[in-house]
């Protein structure tokens, strides 16, 4: 397929796969899963042939398609893939592919559901792959309203709560993001290319010799950072998390961790940091200091909570702590970037990161939903001796929450670790406190552990129900498995597509900040 | 002068770029069919025709012919060298403007007479009465829209309004129904005598009610003496004040929007989506008319005067928005709730033309115009886009109000309580709708909204004070969330009442049609921008 | 005696406006406030006339007054149908008793 | 043909990968097969056995291809070594160009040998990279293997150890084989006793698991892949303790081991990080690619000769590049600065604190013995703990003298106070369990006093009879029906005496008794004299740490005392429970068989001494020659005692320390034998006197209440301050800004009640509020509507009136 048409394919695949759901009957259920199934699966294989045809050896945007969309405002509908966004879009048709498949236990208004969830699909391809800041922003906003129903639906008791929290956290995020979008439009000759944006932020643009101001740039990183940090989510934005977490359906939740939140540290990485080189190193210490806490933060509050889910949320609080951290290990002393080598590290860290928690929190809330479809409720101190009634199960989730857990060959272990070693050359301090989060998971996952699964029997209520998982569960449980193991043992699998991109962009913003810092030097900038 | 005189004058026009009587005539076609197809109505009646054939056709066909009539004139503008021309001797102005706003209404009028067929309001007897008050009123909007002077806005403001305070009571047996037209009528006539007062004044001082006049007119007043202390610029503010108090009526801007709630709550929903769209764009064409050709070309006085009316308008705008989005939180009814919208949206949308006035006083800088190319064009293309895409969404929203309420008799919100389990056709449409009306892309209300942000955010650069209403705009679309929320949560999510009264829609019903092409409408213009866009930067440009 | 000024008139014209806004927000009668109206719109007539005879403005504001005069009665005419309904409806022409509406 | 070192390496990972292979069967065999048949055991052995037989024939290539140089006279040897090190040049060069009796028969084979060997001259180590696993521009992080004498000695002793403890345990394990096996020490809420189905295979699968992580460390050729099967061992650890998972206290003990690993790999990760931050790699050898050679971190750190490169001021540390020279980085020469080195070290050694139960970290063993017996002979004796020790002594070139003065230290006190803990215990596992702690001491105290050669000989010795022993007590506990508690035990030597008096051999070999005069003895003799020699030297020439020999002194008797004491209450005397005495009987040959091997090898696998096969096959892939005294630059002013050729330090002290060693062993002994089996003295006399010392030391010194005031509890109390700020704190700040705005705003009425819970509740109660309050407004009175208009007309005026500028 011609490289063009093959995002678009990948972007509008589900939401026109959604169209003929309306003709089906309301009763024939099954059929509209299998339907919606091989909507997923039918886009995967689409992402799965991108990989195939990307070519890691180049560093810049591949299979660019360019369309003007709205001309007055020279808004252009412009889609690209490079090694940052490739494999998150993999990542997003795997995981949606898993959540339609664990989507079996929705039984309310199966059609409604399988229409938002395939739009909602649309939306996140839509956000890793459009290379337009205004479409962005749009794909962004799309994935809000079918987020928002599902939730708010399909949800648990709280769900409209939740629900609404859920939508005004992003919109007020998003606000913030439209309003430095405009920023830069009007700054930059009406332009919302993001490549030109980021060519203008390093001074390469052919078209105009001077870059954003300081202030500008401050100002509209710290707009993009909050609209991110929500998503991310980074501490003082995450309360909406637990509460969408634990009120959203299994799959929901396992598409919440596993795509929606990668999306805030893409957007970071792909738009506030080119596009504002010196606001990003501006805010890189504090960046990164909240990524340490996030971590910790997280750890601790996961530790403290007795509901299964609300326990897996909070510890990803704390995996997306190292996320940040990984970005933003920028070390500047006059003007030069020291040891880019070592940033780079963080930066292939933390999508690395973002890659594994895609995969073990998504396991991490399957394996939750797993029990919670049996007996119905998440109370941690009600389980114990799981793994006596179902060992099969037990045995999978074991492996899942080691992954989370950070275990040498499992993917949570690469992403953390060198994204913590990356950390010292920026700073020592930051460094070991983030080290010491390696004893607080172990801490609240190996606790959680105990309590669920090891133990003589179960004593909550439902006992009867814990039978062992179907086939369908296994399938999907040893497909979580299997991509871990393989990514922690084989991680330049993973690296080897990133590394160009990533050298690229640190290269880029490293000089773009050198030429800014001697212009300030010189005082041309305001 | 002779009879020959006079037929020369008619068919050929004695005053440079005025057209003839005979082409202002052609011009006026819209117009002239939709009065003439009023009157047809009357005589079917007369004569009982309207037994055999209902009313409502005439209506139609005369909506459509007019707006047919309009397209070909914007097709002529379109590709001959037809250059804008003052009509009817200089009271009334023909260019793309006034011709994208004919178009607009005429458009509306023939959905909204659908709608009102659908709906069953008005009953046989009624029906001619109502159209013509309906064609009545749009073609006053219409004069509204294309208004050059003074005289012709007053005219077409009372126009307009007269046959809405007909329309809204126009449910003659209930007391709420009447109560709303009662007061609607005499705010309306207090309004309207305000602004009357205040033209009196503006012409006097500046001896000519001519929009064309006025900047120089002005510049000549005050070129020599400004400030306040001089009692021919306060008597002007004075007088411009109250011309605005009008508007502010039409606009339902705070503090004058008092009727606003009170008239939808009691007129029919049908009404109150006509009164909410029509009125209030051609209240927004009127104004933005007049603002323009008050700025002039925006040198010496007239820069202070547009700088200081555009951030007065754009104080304005804040308190409306604000107020409109706080007070339609705690509403039970969904008219109510959907009239204090429609005041939250007309903030909106007046802070585009408060950024068009800020931008317009720098017009002469030079520097500035250098990187900010055409701005003003820019916000009134957001206006206009905005407009048009309002159309569709709060229509459909009274549109469903009305198809809900033929059914269960209620207008409270309470009793939509999970109807997408009954209808889902209606929930979903609604739920368009709403979200449309937060601004929530892809939906074209967003965009709308975005184009005015940008403006807001470009006319900051002149003055700091934009920033406050960008802020305000900002925060007011995630405060709005609210209530459109309850609406598309109670109707999706809630579960529907034992005892609520059942509602039933086929999705293949007419009705249901005509709200899924309202709806898909707005979705439309979410996801094809350019067209309409681009044909309302280029209505814009004829104003500069 | 000299000759009458503009100001005069248009004192006139501001008292009478002021009489009809007071009116209109005081009368608790109907008519009465729709009279409050007349009483405004003409004192506006009075300006135009008033002004037309003064200043450059010319005929236009002659013209302008009879068009207002046209118009004032056709709206005096659909305010008057309005208030009949208003009084069929509450039996009487309180504008206060229209309380209804509001919140 | 090929290399040695691809010969080597081949042999090595299949040894290292079939466990792997294994595991994957194993834990799926209840997928294949049904789970009652012992299947799963024998593959198990199977891939450890050959597992041995390669790592065997490994070392076996290895020697005869070095002529088994390594096992020459050392000062030659020595001498040897530095000068050819110096050109990076082979040891087994120097096995050619030695004339000594020893190997004259192979001298003239050796002559071409080295001939034909001169030009391309081998390597003390080979290494060589697997794969990548990522590479940032500069810096590289693989999987590499490292192979030198000592990897294959630990190879062949892991491996040896390992397939005697599989099949010991295919008899311990055997009651598994059932469906219905009952648990008699897991009570159920309704009372019954709990029972599953056997987890015959699962034991086996996790073995096997363990084998693998455990090699993996072993073969790793750089620190970062250390880590990773480091923490892998920990996971198996912390499978094999918690296996028996309906327990509670097995659950927790795993816990427990597994977090406290992690609070040593938390230091360790620091010290990683210093170390990548400042020498950009994890190597541990150089690594030739194309052209030129990539120097590892020894090679940065020691150079060729083994130096510490440190400038004058002391403060910083040159950098060395493959060729010997300093390395340096565009002009500049590449530095680290000392206190970072000492700091790096320090991290890495936290590390080996944890895992082999160092103070303060020392708690979680004696815990884990939750574990069946043959995983605390195999994981918690022989091995994994081990591991630690192994860490510090690959990792000798990077300790600088501050760093070994720490681990010197660390040692000391942890010997002494888990030999006094032992005293006291009764249950006879965690007897073992102390004294594995106090014996890893000694290792860490040896590499502390730069005995590196005797920390490594300890260890495999150690090994030995430790493994041994464990197999012993866990045969006694089969015998026993899991009994464990020694003071219902007694006179069992009757019943089963294979296990008695090859228990005896490894008490005697713990206790390192000898033939008075002569020194003959059993295996720890030689080693723990080593150890004892070195630490006596290193306080002769440093006498501000006597400390460090007193200590290892006092231990070697109380080690005897309680090992004694062991077998004295175990097998000796009386039956104290008859009806224990009665059930008990020896057990099947499955399980006496590798009691026996492993008897022979505890009494004489360090046989020579230090002149035999083993210590001078560790010794020779010691990587920095300790030739001479070292003294120390940096804060800590000592000196390391030199060890090689007759005038070294240890040399001249080597009888006397052994003496003494050798007397208060037998002290020790004697005592044990006067309290329990003359009973001329009554322990519970003593007992009685000093009940404050007794209780002290039956509470393990008080660690555990003191680990739970000072970090489990603030760990939850914290956790909890957490949520109750998500909760408390943060959307109260939300809540509270928007209350703000509200006050702001006039109207103020009827907020407070209506606090729910987060910012949106609030900010819809607000806006509700509001909003309602602006219905005040709208009161429908149509007078008032229209005096509105004339109000904002003037008040709008005003407005104007007074903005507009004069």
């Amino acid at each position: 397929m011609s490289p063009e048409t093959l995002l678009t394919c990948i972007v509008f695949l589900p939401a026109v796969w959604a169209i003929p759901l309306v003709l089906f009957d309301a009763k024939a259920k099954e059929a509209m899963r299998y339907w919606g199934v091989l909507g997923t699966a039918l886009t995967f294989a689409l992402t799965l042939q991108l990989l195939m045809q990307f070519d890691s050896s180049k560093s810049g945007m591949q299979f660019k398609f360019d369309t003007p969309w709205i001309a007055n405002w020279n808004v252009f509908f412009s889609l690209g893939v490079d090694g940052i966004s490739l494999p998150l879009v993999v990542l997003t048709g795997f995981v949606c592919l898993l959540s339609m498949l664990a989507s079996w236990s929705i039984d309310k208004n199966v059609k409604g559901y399988l229409i938002l969830f395939l739009i909602l699909e649309t939306g996140m391809m839509g956000v890793f792959l459009s290379l337009d800041f205004f479409l962005f922003y749009v794909f962004w906003e799309v994935m809000l309203l079918p987020m928002y129903f599902l939730i708010g639906i399909w949800g648990g008791p709280r769900r409209e709560y939740a629900a609404i929290k859920f939508f005004l956290y992003t919109l007020a995020g998003s606000v913030l993001m439209l309003i430095a979008m405009l920023m830069f439009y009007f700054n930059s000759d009406r332009s919302f290319d993001l490549l030109e944006l980021a060519k203008i932020a390093s001074g390469t643009s052919a078209g105009r010799s001077h870059v954003y101001g300081m202030s500008m740039q401050v100002a509209a990183f710290i707009m993009l950072f909050i609209g991110f940090a929500i998503k991310l989510p980074s501490f003082p934005f995450h309360t909406w998390l637990p509460d969408a977490h634990v009120e959203a359906p299994t799959p929901i939740s396992m598409i919440l961790a596993g795509v929606l939140l990668k999306m805030g540290g893409y957007g970071i990485i792909r738009i506030a940091f080119p596009l504002c080189p010196y606001g990003a190193q501006y805010a890189a210490y504090f960046l990164a200091a909240l990524g340490v806490f996030s971590i910790i933060y997280g750890a601790f509050a996961a530790m403290a909570q007795t509901d299964f889910k609300r326990l897996v949320a909070y510890s990803s609080v704390s995996h997306m702590g190292y996320v940040l951290l990984g970005i933003a290990v920028w070390k500047i002393v006059d003007g030069k970037t020291v040891g880019r080598e070592y940033w780079e590290m963080g930066l292939n860290a933390a999508m690395f990161q973002m890659i594994a928690h895609g995969i073990s929190s998504t396991g991490m809330f399957f394996m939750v939903g797993v029990l919670y479809d049996r007996v119905h409720h998440r109370d941690i101190n009600k389980f114990g001796g799981i793994a006596q009634v179902m060992p099969h199960y037990a045995a999978l989730a074991a492996v899942i929450f080691f992954a989370g857990l950070g275990l040498p060959g499992l993917c949570g272990f690469v992403g953390e670790v060198f994204s913590v070693l990356a950390c010292w050359n920026f700073s020592p301090l930051l460094a070991i406190v983030a080290a010491s989060g390696v004893i607080l998971t172990a801490g609240y996952i190996l606790w959680t552990m105990q309590r669920v699964y090891l133990g003589p029997e179960y004593k909550g209520p439902h006992p009867e129900a814990l039978v062992e998982m179907n086939s369908r569960e296994l399938a999907i449980g040893y497909t979580l498995v299997a991509t871990a193991i393989l990514f922690g043992v084989l991680p330049h699998l993973l690296f080897d597509p990133m590394h160009g991109s990533i050298q690229a962009l640190t290269q880029s913003l490293a000089s773009s900040y050198e030429t800014l810092y001697g212009a300030i030097h010189t005082s041309q900038l305001p | 002068m002779d009879f020959e005189a006079l037929f020369k004058q008619f068919l050929s026009g004695d005053v440079a770029q005025q057209a003839s009587i005979l082409r202002s005539l052609t011009i006026f076609l819209p117009e002239l069919v939709l009065s003439s197809s009023i009157v047809l109505m009357l005589v079917a009646r007369l004569v009982s025709l309207d037994r055999i054939i209902p009313t409502h056709w005439f209506a139609l066909l005369g909506g459509m012919t007019s707006f047919v009539i309009v397209l070909f004139q914007f097709w002529e503008f379109g590709n001959s060298q037809t250059v804008p021309v003052e009509v009817f001797t200089g009271l009334a102005i023909h260019d793309e403007f006034s011709i994208f706003f004919r178009g607009f209404l005429t458009f509306f009028l023939v959905f909204v007479i659908a709608l009102t067929v659908l709906t069953g309001i008005p009953d046989d007897e009624d029906a001619p009465d109502f159209y013509s008050l309906l064609c009545g009123a749009v073609v006053g909007m219409m004069l509204m829209s294309s208004a050059n002077h003074l005289l012709m806005l007053f005219i077409g403001i009372e126009m307009a309004s007269v046959p809405s305070y007909a329309m809204t009571g126009f449910l003659k047996g209930k007391r709420r129904s009447s109560e709303a037209a009662l007061k609607f009528v005499v705010y309306g006539a207090g309004a309207a005598g305000v602004m009357l007062f205040g033209i009196s004044l503006l012409t006097g001082i500046l001896g000519t009610a001519q929009f064309s006049e006025l900047a120089p007119r002005f510049q000549a007043v005050f070129a020599n003496h400004a400030g306040m202390q001089d009692p021919a610029t306060r008597c002007v503010a004075l007088a411009l004040l109250m011309i605005a108090v009008g508007f502010a009526f039409k606009l339902s801007l705070v503090p004058f929007h008092f009727w606003c709630p009170d008239a939808f709550h009691g007129a029919p929903a049908e009404v109150g989506g006509f009164l909410s769209v029509g009125s209030k764009a051609a209240a927004f064409a009127l104004l933005v008319r007049l603002t323009t050709s008050l700025a002039g070309d925006g040198s010496g006085a007239l820069s202070q005067l547009s700088l200081s009316s555009g951030l007065g308008l754009g104080l304005i705008a804040i308190i409306t928005t604000t107020f409109g989005n706080l007070a339609a939180y705690s509403q039970r009814n969904i008219k109510r709730m959907l009239a204090y919208s429609t005041i939250a949206h007309a903030g909106y949308m007046l802070m585009a033309v408060s950024a068009l006035l800020v931008l317009q006083s720098v017009q002469t800088d030079l520097v500035f115009q250098g990187n900010h190319q055409e701005n003003g064009p820019r916000a009134m293309e957001g206006l206009l886009y905005y407009l048009c895409v309002y159309l569709f969404m709060n229509l459909g929203a009274f549109a469903i109000v009305a198809l809900i309420r033929n059914q269960t008799y209620s207008e409270e919100i309470d009793d939509y309580k999970g109807l997408a389990q009954q209808v889902p056709v209606l929930a979903i449409c609604m739920a368009i709708c709403m979200f449309s009306l937060v601004g929530i892309p892809p939906l074209g209300g967003f965009y709308g909204k975005a184009f005015i942000f940008a403006s807001v955010y470009e006319a900051t650069n002149v003055h700091w004070f934009m920033w406050l209403v960008l802020a305000a705009g900002g925060l007011n679309t995630v405060i709005s969330l609210f209530y459109y929320l309850r609406v598309a949560k109670t109707m999706c999510m809630d579960s529907r009442p034992a005892d609520a009264v059942p509602v039933t829609l086929a999705a293949s019903s007419s009705p249901a049609m005509y709200v899924m092409l309202v709806s898909g409408m707005v979705v439309f213009l979410g996801i094809i921008i350019d067209p309409l866009s681009k044909v309302a930067l280029h209505a814009a440009h004829a104003l500069f | 005696m000299g000759e009458v000024g503009l100001n005069a008139y248009l004192m006139v014209g501001a008292v009478l406006f002021v009489c009809g806004v007071v009116c209109m927000a005081t009368k608790r009668n109907g008519i009465g406030v729709l009279m409050g109206v007349e009483l405004v719109l003409n004192g506006a007539n009075v300006n135009f006339v008033a002004f037309s005879r003064y200043t450059s403005l010319g005929l236009d504001g002659q013209t302008v007054a009879l068009f207002v005069i046209v118009l004032a009665a056709a709206e005096a005419a659909v305010a008057l149908a309005i208030a009949l309904n208003f009084y069929n409806n509450h039996l009487t022409i309180d504008v206060d008793r229209g309380n209804e509406l509001q919140g | 043909m090929p290399e040695t070192g691809d010969i080597l390496m081949f042999l090595l990972t299949v040894a290292w990968l079939l466990p792997l292979a294994g595991f994957v069967v194993e834990i799926y065999w209840l997928c294949f097969s049904h789970r009652l048949n012992k299947g799963a055991a024998y593959c198990a052995v199977a891939c450890i056995g050959i597992g041995f037989l390669c790592s065997l024939s490994a070392l076996l290539y290895w020697g005869n291809d070095t002529h088994w140089a390594a096992l020459s006279e050392p000062d030659h040897h020595g001498h040897a070594a530095s000068h050819d090190t110096g050109h990076g040049d082979a040891a087994h060069g120097a096995g050619g160009h030695d004339h000594d009796a020893h190997a004259g028969d192979a001298d003239q084979h050796s002559h071409d040998q080295a001939s034909e060997h001169a030009d391309a001259p081998a390597k003390k180590y080979y290494s060589g990279t697997y794969y990548e696993l990522a590479r940032f521009g500069g810096l590289r992080v693989s999987l590499d293997w490292y192979i030198d004498s000592l990897t294959l000695v630990m190879f062949t002793m892991v491996t040896f150890i390992a397939t005697c403890i599989h099949i010991f345990a295919i008899g311990y394990m055997h009651d598994e084989l059932t469906e219905e096996y009952e648990d008699h020490e897991v009570h159920l809420h309704n009372g019954g006793h709990f029972s599953r189905p056997g987890r015959f295979h699962r034991f086996f699968a996790y073995l096997s698991l363990f084998s693998f992580s455990m090699l993996g460390i072993v073969l790793s050729g750089n620190i970062f892949q250390v880590f990773i099967f480091w923490e892998l061992v920990g996971l198996s650890s912390y499978l094999l303790i918690g296996f028996y998972i309906e327990r509670k206290s097995a659950s927790t003990a795993a816990n427990k081991a597994f977090i406290m690993n992690r609070v040593g790999d938390f230091g360790f990760l620091i010290g990683m990080m210093i170390l990548w931050t400042s020498f950009g790699t994890f190597q541990f050898g150089d690594r030739t690619e194309g052209a030129h050679t990539e120097a590892g971190l020894f090679t940065m750190v020691r150079g060729h000769d083994g130096k510490l490169d440190v400038s004058e001021d002391g403060k910083q540390v040159y950098l060395q590049d493959a060729h010997g020279h300093r390395a340096e980085k565009n002009g500049q020469p590449l530095t680290i600065s000392y206190m970072l080195l000492v700091a790096a070290g320090l991290g890495v050694f936290a590390g080996s604190i944890g895992k082999s139960a160092q103070f303060p970290l020392q708690t979680w063993l004696p815990d884990a013995m939750e574990g069946p017996t043959p995983v605390s002979a195999l994981v918690h004796s022989a091995t994994m703990v081990a591991a630690g020790v192994y860490l510090a002594a690959r990792f000798y070139p990077v300790f600088t003298p501050e760093v070994l003065l720490g681990i010197a230290y660390i040692g000391c006190i942890t010997l002494f106070i888990a030999a006094t803990i032992a005293l006291v215990v009764t249950d006879i596992k965690r007897v073992l369990a102390y004294s594995t702690i106090s014996q890893l001491g000694y290792m860490m105290l040896a590499i502390g006093v730069a005995g590196w050669g005797a920390a490594l000989f300890h260890l495999v010795t150690h090994a030995f009879f430790k493994s041994l022993m464990f197999l012993c007590s866990g045969s006694v506990i089969a015998g026993c029906h899991h009994v464990q508690d020694m003071s219902r035990m007694g006179g069992l030597r009757h019943k089963m005496k294979i296990t008695a008096y090859t228990m005896l051999v490894g008490v005697i070999a713990i206790a390192g008794l000898a033939i008075p005069g002569t020194s003959i003895g059993l295996s720890g003799f030689y080693s723990k004299d080593a150890i004892v020699a070195s630490a006596l030297a290193y306080s002769e020439l440093n006498p501000g740490h006597i400390l460090l020999f007193i200590a290892p002194l006092v231990t070697a008797g109380i080690t005897s005392f309680y090992m004694f004491r062991l077998w004295f209450l175990t097998f000796a005397g009386t039956p104290r429970d008859a009806h224990v005495y009665e059930n008990c009987h020896e057990n099947p040959s499955v399980m006496t068989t590798p009691l026996l091997v492993l008897a022979v090898l505890a009494a004489g696998c360090a046989w020579g001494g230090e002149g035999g096969p083993l210590y001078r096959l560790i010794v020779d892939s010691e990587t920095v020659p300790a030739a001479a005294r070292v003294a120390s630059v940096g804060a800590a002013k000592v000196i390391l005692p030199s060890h090689q050729g007759h005038e070294s330090d240890v040399h001249h002290v080597h009888s006397t320390a052994g003496m003494l060693a050798l007397v208060s062993a037998i002290i020790g002994m004697t005592l044990a034998y006067l309290l329990y089996v003359k009973k001329t003295i009554d322990p519970n006399q003593i007992r009685q006197q000093f009940s404050g010392v007794y209780d002290f030391l039956v509470d393990k010194w008080r660690f555990d209440s003191l680990y739970d005031a000072m970090f489990v509890a603030p760990v939850h109390i914290i956790s909890a301050w957490c949520v109750s700020f998500d909760k408390g704190v943060l959307d109260p700040i939300l809540h509270s800004a928007a209350n703000l705005t509200v006050l702001t705003s006039k109207w103020d009425r009827a907020f407070d009640e209506t606090f729910v819970d987060g910012l949106v509740n609030l900010v819809g109660t607000v806006t509700y509020n509001v909003g309602n309050s602006l219905k005040v407004i709208q009161t429908g009175r149509l007078r008032q509507y229209v005096m509105w208009i004339a109000v904002g007309v003037i008040v709008l005026f005003g407005a104007l009136f007074t903005t507009i500028p004069k």
